[in-house]
């Protein structure tokens, strides 16, 4: 197999399929976080480093599994191993930089059952990336993501004065908005091939 | 949008409505006739109300003072004519409020005549003195803020006058006062202008007037003084030139500081009016009496500039000049920031510089408001460089705090031209105002 | 005589004359000399095409006003050009029935959700084509030859394809100029670019008209001439600057502003005024994001046209770029 | 496509009167976790593109919730309160587990087609939530009770939108063809956009139901 | 203090308490997984083993039996066994005497949505692609996966010329896509209209991968028909 | 095998969770007060202000630390003040109910509008185009302002464009109050039943051109009136409201009906010798 090239891999993860537009992934913060523009930097920011940070310990869990021969047991360490490192990191920002965690800490605990995560890691692992390839994978999807949530909060933020009939607002006006993200973003398809 | 618009040399922005002066210019000032009654608010300047000294059925002559000072942002209220004071109660205003007032008839066959008072001499007056004389004199700005004078004379600690600036820009459609006056009294405004150069110690004057009255400021250039640091500059005509800051920027090329005054650049501005009132009035020490108005409009008959008594009510003006039978709107002051009149029962005051009539045939109010298309045609309009576009979608959703916040709000001055620009016709200068009002209030409640 | 009751209003009492709508009606007309022309170069179908999305929005409108119990707003002007961009985007021999949906969707999706003129924060237009695009991508990528010579008299077979049927297709694929030049490295020549000698989608072809279409609209002042001007800019430099590193590989800048839908986009789609920024310098940078989306997509892309999906990412920065670029306040320091 | 909805609220309303039939039909119908609560949205989108997909998803998710929530609530004692959530997320990736296995045992193909999502079922809130809302504080037959329901309801909304999508944009429902051969099909139904407008089209659907009938309630009260 | 020393007496006693119910809920989960893996085991392999068989049968129809290759470091194609990984995988399909009837060969690329996964048979005696079938694709519904449906396109890969020149190192031509009806030689292959890029990504994957594989199946033909 | 494999590989991971969460629960417990949330949970949420905090938490936060008492929340119904009293071992703090009442009864049958208003239909943008338009400096401009940014819906406008406070469900937060641009609205113990109906500074028979229920001034009720109770301030009768106020003897003799009786099911009584005014439709737009 030919592999993939770092910037074809941040392309695909950021834009081509985005995780939010393309494969729904992250979908409930997606609509809950993308009402203002600060908390959806934040967000997004923070899902990021979380990317990363399960990106790196997914590689080391595979590497582990295969060794001992347990494939098995793949998706119940990703997420047991994803959720206490969540609650680790928390801790370690909280001791080290409370500033840092008044501004990440809140969607910590938000982030640990976000699908965005745990399907980073899954795809990661059934692509067969290595170590690079995978910290490029998360950084993509993160900025993906982050993209499409701060899209989605100025369109939702400019909305907020407009004067949206009662029957499609909220959830109903977000899904849609999305939609046409998602269409807009196809036009990204081919990019870098 | 605005493609044009750079190619002048003049401050930025702003917008170029219909002049309507040529009525007007050309006919001299008038004395007007002596109302039978005439109504006096003390409250005819920003700040505080003056207070009355007189009681009912005094008689008084004219010239007299009737009410003083009710502190250093004040100034004294004269007799406009000689009479007998009727009553003293509320008196409508412009506002909206009731304000305390007083009611004076006229002596019906009186000539009306000023008796003479202690003059303030330019040569020898201190600086002080003059201050002190303007204030006394009850001079206020006469081109329509009526911002007492001496309390924009008296130059701030630490601050110098640099130049002095003669406002005779008259921007505002229709109105001609400012034009007669420079046409009329050239003399008065020179030595007026004698008077606040010895306020404010600016050693030199510019005596700004738009093209549109080019023979105004031939007039004045011939009338300089000899060696008199006074120069008379011809501006491009645009609105709102005669705006403070605007003028400023145009003449400087320099900006006033966010809630500034042209002072914090070393520049005073004077309306060319009051420097004439100063001129007139201090030398024999009188009080001020009578304004020029213009009274103009489609709906007026007689249409002219005037010279009218202080207090006489809205009713006998337009009486006196005659109206079409269909009136519809009254304005005081331009059709671009003057007020609507509800009540013809309210008088003129020393801010009044025109009263406009429109009957309902020449009213085009548009009542179909579109939703705001966010063409940006205000804020190639806006002097202040505002977003009156966002402004507006944040008042209309009565995010006010917002918009002093973030968006400048209260800087706006409310020229007019974002709405006269607006194709959705959205009233934004009614929104700003409400919304300043609103943003006053809790500031006001919080401290 | 001055007994009557006054009205009172706030200042200002005077208004410039034209209304929100004389600048749509405007609009319009700036739009005909290309519809005109695409209905000359295409024929009977191009003409049923345009009338189709014409009045299936302004049906839409109308429809919706009622169902939500407000006045109808058709008469605004901005449904029919939200219908008559949406048609002149789509390929002469395009089936009605898609294009007619096309139109509501263009209407309930592009507008109404959001709260109707004023509120949308696309494209109408371009949310119906990015729409039909992704639903039909066979149909609206077949292109109908220009000139025919019986296309006054006959029509297209598939414009009168049956509602939800698959239409027989008799166009051709791939032999658009932005097409011919990405697959097959041809460059048609830039005068009949110019002049719309070429096939395409109905509006799209001849761009002098358009561009005289635009230079009325700021002759008027009905026009943010700033978004135009810098997205065209954007195009020429960026790709002027690619063909000067290689010109075999990427065409000539001339090319690229005068082929596919760029020009109208440019001048019609990105300066839709509810949807791109309202801040002059926020203009320029609107302009200048267009621009390079529509080289990238073009150039590195799958898709030989990108400035649908351009002006649509366009919009859906543009709230970001009003929040970022506000104009300095007169009195605030140079920034 | 709202006549059903119609009918069908109806006859539940004549069936809710037994409290276990309650609980059953809140996930069903009343506090459908999909269109009234608005949770675990990810799947919904992503697998619903065909109706079988859609269906096969509904259920494996229902046979998480079923199991997790039995277990949970029979272990509603024994787990301390500080470490119920890691607890929950073990129980629940195990039997997501086995759903994987045991997808993966009966057809290779929808598993490809269904792909991560399977895992991803761990993640879905609707499982999460319904085990720290409903299960922790629950008898066991309520909660198996619940869970039914709310799996039901889960499946059925999956079902909505996969039934949609695959007819528009497929013109066949569970792969057999609806529509005459000559169908002109929706792609866009097929692409994630049309999952997007799918799903609002359907929540549109049940907010304008619940307005009118709302409304009429509130006609019915004022006289 | 009286706090305190409370917090202090009952804090063992959680702890205790929460370790004993993870580590205890952690143990049956693993049992409950491990018995399904193993159950489940069998059936999964054969299922995948059946499901390769169907593809590798499409791609060389009329195969019978199978063996699998690898390709090592040094280039040389070895026989694996069905556990082993290897980067490329070779299938040798034979016909029921055990003649080799062509190679079914795996290969990727990128295509208009991302990574686009195919397998396609090659016959090594015509030297010739047999046919393709897509393992994994994420190319548009309706239009990109017409490379998967068309037949137009299949017909393509009936027989698409790959013949090594007579260095048997190079490829005498180049795989190409051609617009759609412009296909004159047999080693172009015919486009898909509306569908250009993904008819040009299979295109591209399988010169890609032919100018690497073919030398590679000749140079070791004799390997590989030893049955 | 496997099951070993397993067994190991999850015992060792879930150790090591429940380890982390073992220090996570020593090191990171937040000690708040939960009485707090159970206090905010029987507060009814609607953050009115009325209490004067900013908001139901931090009055929760109030009570719990004993600085008020739940009576100050005037929107609770009485069960729940007492509820949260009992809660937290605290009396009541009984304060009477306050409510919001218009000092105004010039409806735009009595009143006369001078100009016809053009504009943003709000009383504070009315207001501020030459003060409205109506012929009573004072009065109400009827544009609802009140009506609009009440939360409670406690204020409707009625047929001549009089808001009218539904004391049931008024709560005195005071929203009213503010929003009034020409401060009609006030503040008051629902006990004060003897009102003046009118805030018209003018003295004499004039203002009754612009509207027929305003005070002209003429003192009878402050004359009438016991223990001094209303004196005349400013043209304006004030009842001292301190004394006792539970007598309609004032209002019988007002000529116009400023000063009123209000009546909890009656609405608003006037006295024996005021005008009846029976016009039902709007009084004709004035001269101006």
């Amino acid at each position: 197999m030919k592999p993939e090239s770092f910037w074809h891999i941040f392309i695909n993860a950021s834009l081509i399929n985005n995780f939010v537009l393309a494969y729904f992934l992250g979908i409930c913060p997606f609509l809950g976080v993308s009402g203002k523009k600060e908390t959806a930097m934040k967000m997004g920011g923070a899902v990021t480093f979380v990317m990363v940070i399960a990106a790196t310990c997914a590689y080391g869990i595979n590497l582990l599994l295969i060794a001992v021969g347990a494939p098995f047991l793949q998706l119940i360490s990703y997420i047991v191993v994803i959720a206490s490192t969540v609650q680790l990191v928390e801790m370690f920002i909280k001791k080290m930089s409370p500033a840092l965690f008044r501004a990440l800490g809140i969607f910590l605990p938000l982030i640990t059952t976000n699908c965005a995560i745990l399907g980073l890691v899954l795809f990661q692992t059934n692509k067969g990336y290595g170590f690079l390839e995978s910290i490029v994978y998360a950084l993509g999807a993160g900025a993906g993501f982050t993209l499409a949530l701060m899209l989605m909060a100025g369109l939702r933020e400019q909305l907020d004065f407009a004067e949206v009939p009662e029957v499609t607002k909220g959830t109903v006006l977000t899904l849609l908005i999305a939609g046409i993200l998602s269409l807009s973003f196809m036009g990204f398809a081919g990019l870098g091939g | 949008m605005g493609f044009f618009n750079f190619l002048q040399n003049s401050f930025k922005h702003g917008i170029h409505p219909a002049e309507h002066k040529n009525e007007t210019k050309d006919l001299p000032i008038r004395q007007f006739p002596f109302a039978p009654l005439i109504i006096l608010p003390t409250l005819q300047h920003t700040g505080i109300p003056s207070q009355i000294i007189v009681s009912e059925g005094q008689e008084v002559v004219r010239g007299q003072l009737l009410a003083k000072a009710g502190g250093f942002v004040s100034v004294p209220l004269h007799a406009p004519v000689s009479g007998t004071i009727r009553k003293m109660g509320y008196v409508p205003t412009i506002s909206g409020k009731k304000v305390p007032g007083i009611y004076l008839e006229s002596f019906p066959s009186s000539s009306q005549e000023v008796p003479e008072g202690k003059g303030i001499q330019v040569e020898s007056a201190t600086p002080e003195e003059i201050l002190q004389g303007i204030q006394d004199a009850g001079i206020v700005g006469l081109g329509g803020a009526a911002f007492p004078t001496h309390v924009k004379l008296k130059i701030p600690e630490g601050k110098r006058c640099e130049v002095l600036i003669i406002n005779g820009v008259e921007c505002e459609p229709y109105l001609t006062t400012d034009h007669r006056v420079m046409l009329e009294q050239a003399d008065d405004i020179f030595l007026g202008i004698q008077y606040l150069q010895k306020v404010t110690g600016a050693q030199r004057v510019i005596i700004a007037v738009e093209a549109n009255k080019q023979n105004a400021a031939n007039h004045l250039a011939g009338k300089v003084p000899r060696e008199a640091p006074i120069k008379v500059q011809i501006l491009p005509v645009k609105y709102p030139q005669g705006a403070e800051k605007m003028l400023v920027s145009t003449l400087l090329g320099k900006e006033v500081p966010s809630g500034g005054l042209p002072i914090d650049i070393g520049a005073v501005v004077i309306n060319v009016a009051t420097t004439a009132e100063i001129g007139r009035l201090l030398p024999h020490g009188q009080g001020i009496q009578e304004r020029v108005i213009t009274i103009t409009g489609p709906g007026v008959k007689q249409k002219g500039n005037y010279l009218i008594p202080i207090g006489t009510p809205l009713r006998f003006v337009l009486e006196q000049v005659g109206t079409a039978e269909n009136i519809s709107e009254v304005y005081l002051g331009g059709p671009m920031m003057g007020t609507a009149v509800a009540n013809l029962d309210i008088s003129v005051t020393k801010g009044t510089s025109g009263i406009l009539v429109f009957p309902e045939t020449e009213i085009r109010r548009k009542e179909n408001i579109y939703p705001c298309i966010k063409c940006g045609a205000c804020l190639d309009a806006c002097p202040i460089f505002l977003n009156p576009s966002k402004l507006g979608i944040l008042a209309k959703a009565g995010a006010h705090d917002e918009m002093a916040e973030k968006y400048h709000l209260m800087d706006c001055f409310e020229c007019g031209s974002c709405a006269y620009m607006c194709p959705s016709n959205i009233p934004l200068v009614q929104y700003f105002r409400l919304s300043k009002n609103r943003v006053r209030k809790r500031k006001a409640s919080i401290t | 005589m001055l007994n009557k009751t006054l009205n009172i209003s706030t200042s200002p009492h005077a208004v410039q004359g034209v209304s929100t709508a004389d600048i749509m009606r405007n609009v319009v007309w700036a739009l005909l000399p290309a519809a005109f022309f695409g209905v000359y170069a295409f024929g009977l179908s191009a003409l049923f095409l345009l009338i189709t999305t014409t009045v299936s929005a302004v049906l839409t409108e109308h429809f919706l006003c009622r169902f939500s119990n407000k006045e109808s707003t058709v008469s605004d002007w901005s449904a029919v050009i939200t219908g008559l961009l949406l048609g002149m985007t789509l390929p002469p021999n395009f089936p009605l029935w898609m294009a007619f949906l096309g139109g509501v969707i263009s209407i309930t999706l592009g507008k109404f959700i959001f709260g109707g003129l004023g509120c949308n924060v696309f494209n109408p237009a371009l949310v119906g084509r990015a729409f039909l695009q992704a639903a039909f991508p066979v149909a609206i990528t077949t292109w109908y030859p220009a000139f025919l010579p019986d296309r006054f008299s006959t029509y297209s077979v598939a414009t009168f394809t049956l509602p939800f049927m698959e239409p027989a297709l008799d166009g051709f694929t791939g032999a658009t100029p932005l097409a011919a030049f990405k697959f097959s490295h041809q460059a048609t020549a830039i005068p009949e670019l110019a002049l719309g000698l070429i096939s395409g989608s109905t509006g799209e072809t001849c761009a002098v008209l358009i561009i005289l279409g635009g230079l009325y609209l700021i002759a008027r002042n009905m026009m943010n001439w700033r978004i135009p001007a810098s997205i065209l800019l954007t195009v020429f430099a960026f790709c002027g600057l690619l063909n000067l590193i290689n010109s075999e590989l990427y065409p000539t800048p001339l090319f690229m502003l005068f082929s596919g839908g760029l020009m109208l986009g440019a001048v019609f789609m990105a300066t839709d005024l509810v949807a791109s920024p309202v801040t002059p310098l926020g203009n320029w940078v609107y302009g200048a994001i267009i621009g390079l989306l529509v080289v990238v997509i073009r150039i590195w892309g799958g898709l030989p046209e990108g400035v649908m999906y351009a002006v649509l990412l366009g919009n859906a920065i543009s709230p970001h770029i009003d929040n970022l670029i506000k104009p300095r306040v007169y009195g605030t320091g140079k920034r | 496509m709202s006549v059903p909805a119609k009918t069908k609220t109806g006859f539940l309303d004549s069936l809710e009167k037994s409290p276990a039939t309650d609980i059953f039909l809140k996930g069903l119908w009343r506090k459908n976790p999909t269109f009234v609560q608005v949770i675990g949205m990810c799947p919904v989108l992503a697998v619903s593109n065909t109706a079988e997909n859609a269906l096969a998803m509904g259920l494996a998710t229902a046979f998480v919730l079923l199991m997790s929530n039995t277990l949970v609530s029979i272990l509603r004692f024994v787990i301390p309160k500080q470490v119920r959530i890691s607890c929950y997320i073990l129980i629940i990736a195990t039997f997501v587990t086995m759903a994987d296995y045991a997808i993966q045992a009966m057809s290779v193909e929808l598993h490809k087609a269904l792909g991560a999502f399977i895992s991803l079922i761990v993640v879905n809130c609707l499982i999460l939530g319904r085990a720290e809302a409903f299960a922790s504080k629950n008898t066991v037959e309520t909660s198996v009770l619940d869970a039914l329901g709310m799996g039901a309801g889960f499946t059925f909304a999956l079902f909505c939108l996969g039934a949609v999508r695959e007819l528009l944009g497929n013109g066949s429902l569970f792969g057999i063809a609806v529509f005459p051969a000559s169908f002109q099909e929706w792609v866009v139904m097929m692409l994630p956009a049309g999952g997007f407008f799918t799903l609002a089209l359907w929540l549109f659907i049940f907010n304008a139901v619940k307005r009118a009938k709302q409304n009429k309630e509130r006609g019915k009260a004022l006289p | 203090m009286q706090t305190m020393s409370q917090a202090d007496t009952t804090e063992p006693t959680i702890s205790l308490k929460m370790l004993k119910a993870m580590v205890g809920i952690g143990i049956v989960c693993a049992c409950l997984i491990a018995l399904t893996f193993e159950y489940t085991l069998p059936r999964i392999e054969n299922l995948k083993a059946e499901a390769l068989n169907k593809a590798i049968s499409i791609v060389i129809p009329g195969m019978v039996t199978k063996k699998t290759f690898g390709v090592d470091r040094n280039n040389n194609l070895l026989e694996v066994n069905n556990k082993d990984k290897s980067p490329h995988l070779l299938y040798a399909g034979y016909d029921e005497n055990g003649k080799l009837m062509g190679l079914a060969v795996e290969a990727s690329g990128i295509g208009f949505g991302g990574v686009l996964r195919i397998l396609y048979g090659y016959d090594p005696e015509k030297q010739a692609i047999t046919g393709f079938h897509v393992l994994e694709s994420k190319e548009t519904p309706g239009l990109g996966d017409k490379i998967e449906k068309s037949s137009d396109f299949l017909e393509n890969f009936r027989a698409l010329d790959v013949s090594l020149n007579e260095d048997n190192v190079t490829l005498k031509h180049k795989i190409t896509v051609v617009k759609n009806g412009a296909k004159k030689n047999p080693w172009e292959i015919d486009g898909i209209t509306g569908a250009t890029i993904s008819s040009r990504a299979i295109g591209n994957i399988l010169a890609d991968s032919t100018r690497q594989m073919a030398p590679l199946i000749n140079r070791h033909k004799s390997n590989l028909e030893k049955n | 095998m496997t099951i070993l494999t397993a067994l190991a590989v999850l015992g060792c991971l879930t150790f090591l969770l429940a380890f982390i969460l073992i220090v996570a629960n020593k090191k990171l417990q937040v000690r708040e007060d939960p009485r707090i949330d159970a206090v905010e949970q029987m507060l009814p949420h609607t953050n009115c202000g009325a209490c004067g905090y900013p908001g139901c938490r931090p009055f929760a936060e109030a009570l719990v630390s004993g600085k008020v008492l739940p009576g100050k929340c005037s929107v609770s119904p009485d069960e729940g003040r007492a509820a949260i009293a009992k809660f937290l071992g605290v009396g009541i703090g009984a304060e009477e109910k306050r409510v919001a009442r218009l000092a105004c009864g010039g409806g735009n049958n009595v009143a006369l509008n001078r100009a016809r208003y053009h504009g943003i239909q709000s009383c504070q943008a009315a207001s501020l185009v030459s003060g409205g338009g109506k012929g009573c400096f004072w009065g109400c401009l009827g544009y609802g302002d009140c009506e609009a940014v009440c939360d409670f819906n406690a204020i409707t406008m009625n047929t001549f464009g009089l808001p009218v406070v539904d004391i049931d469900k008024c709560t005195a937060c005071g929203d009213c109050v503010e929003a009034c641009p020409k401060d009609l609205f006030s503040l008051h113990p629902i006990s004060h039943r003897l009102w003046v109906n009118c805030k018209n500074l003018e003295q004499g028979e004039a203002i009754l051109e612009e509207c027929q229920v305003a005070c002209t001034a003429c003192g009878k009720c402050a004359m009438d009136a016991p223990d001094n109770l209303i004196s005349m301030i400013n043209n304006l009768p004030v009842v001292d409201y301190s004394k006792n106020h539970q007598t309609q003897i004032p209002i019988q003799r007002c000529p116009t009906g400023a000063i009123v009786w209000l009546d909890d099911k009656l609405g608003i009584i006037k006295g024996a010798e005021s005008k009846k005014i029976i016009r039902k439709g709007q009084r004709q737009e004035g001269i101006s």
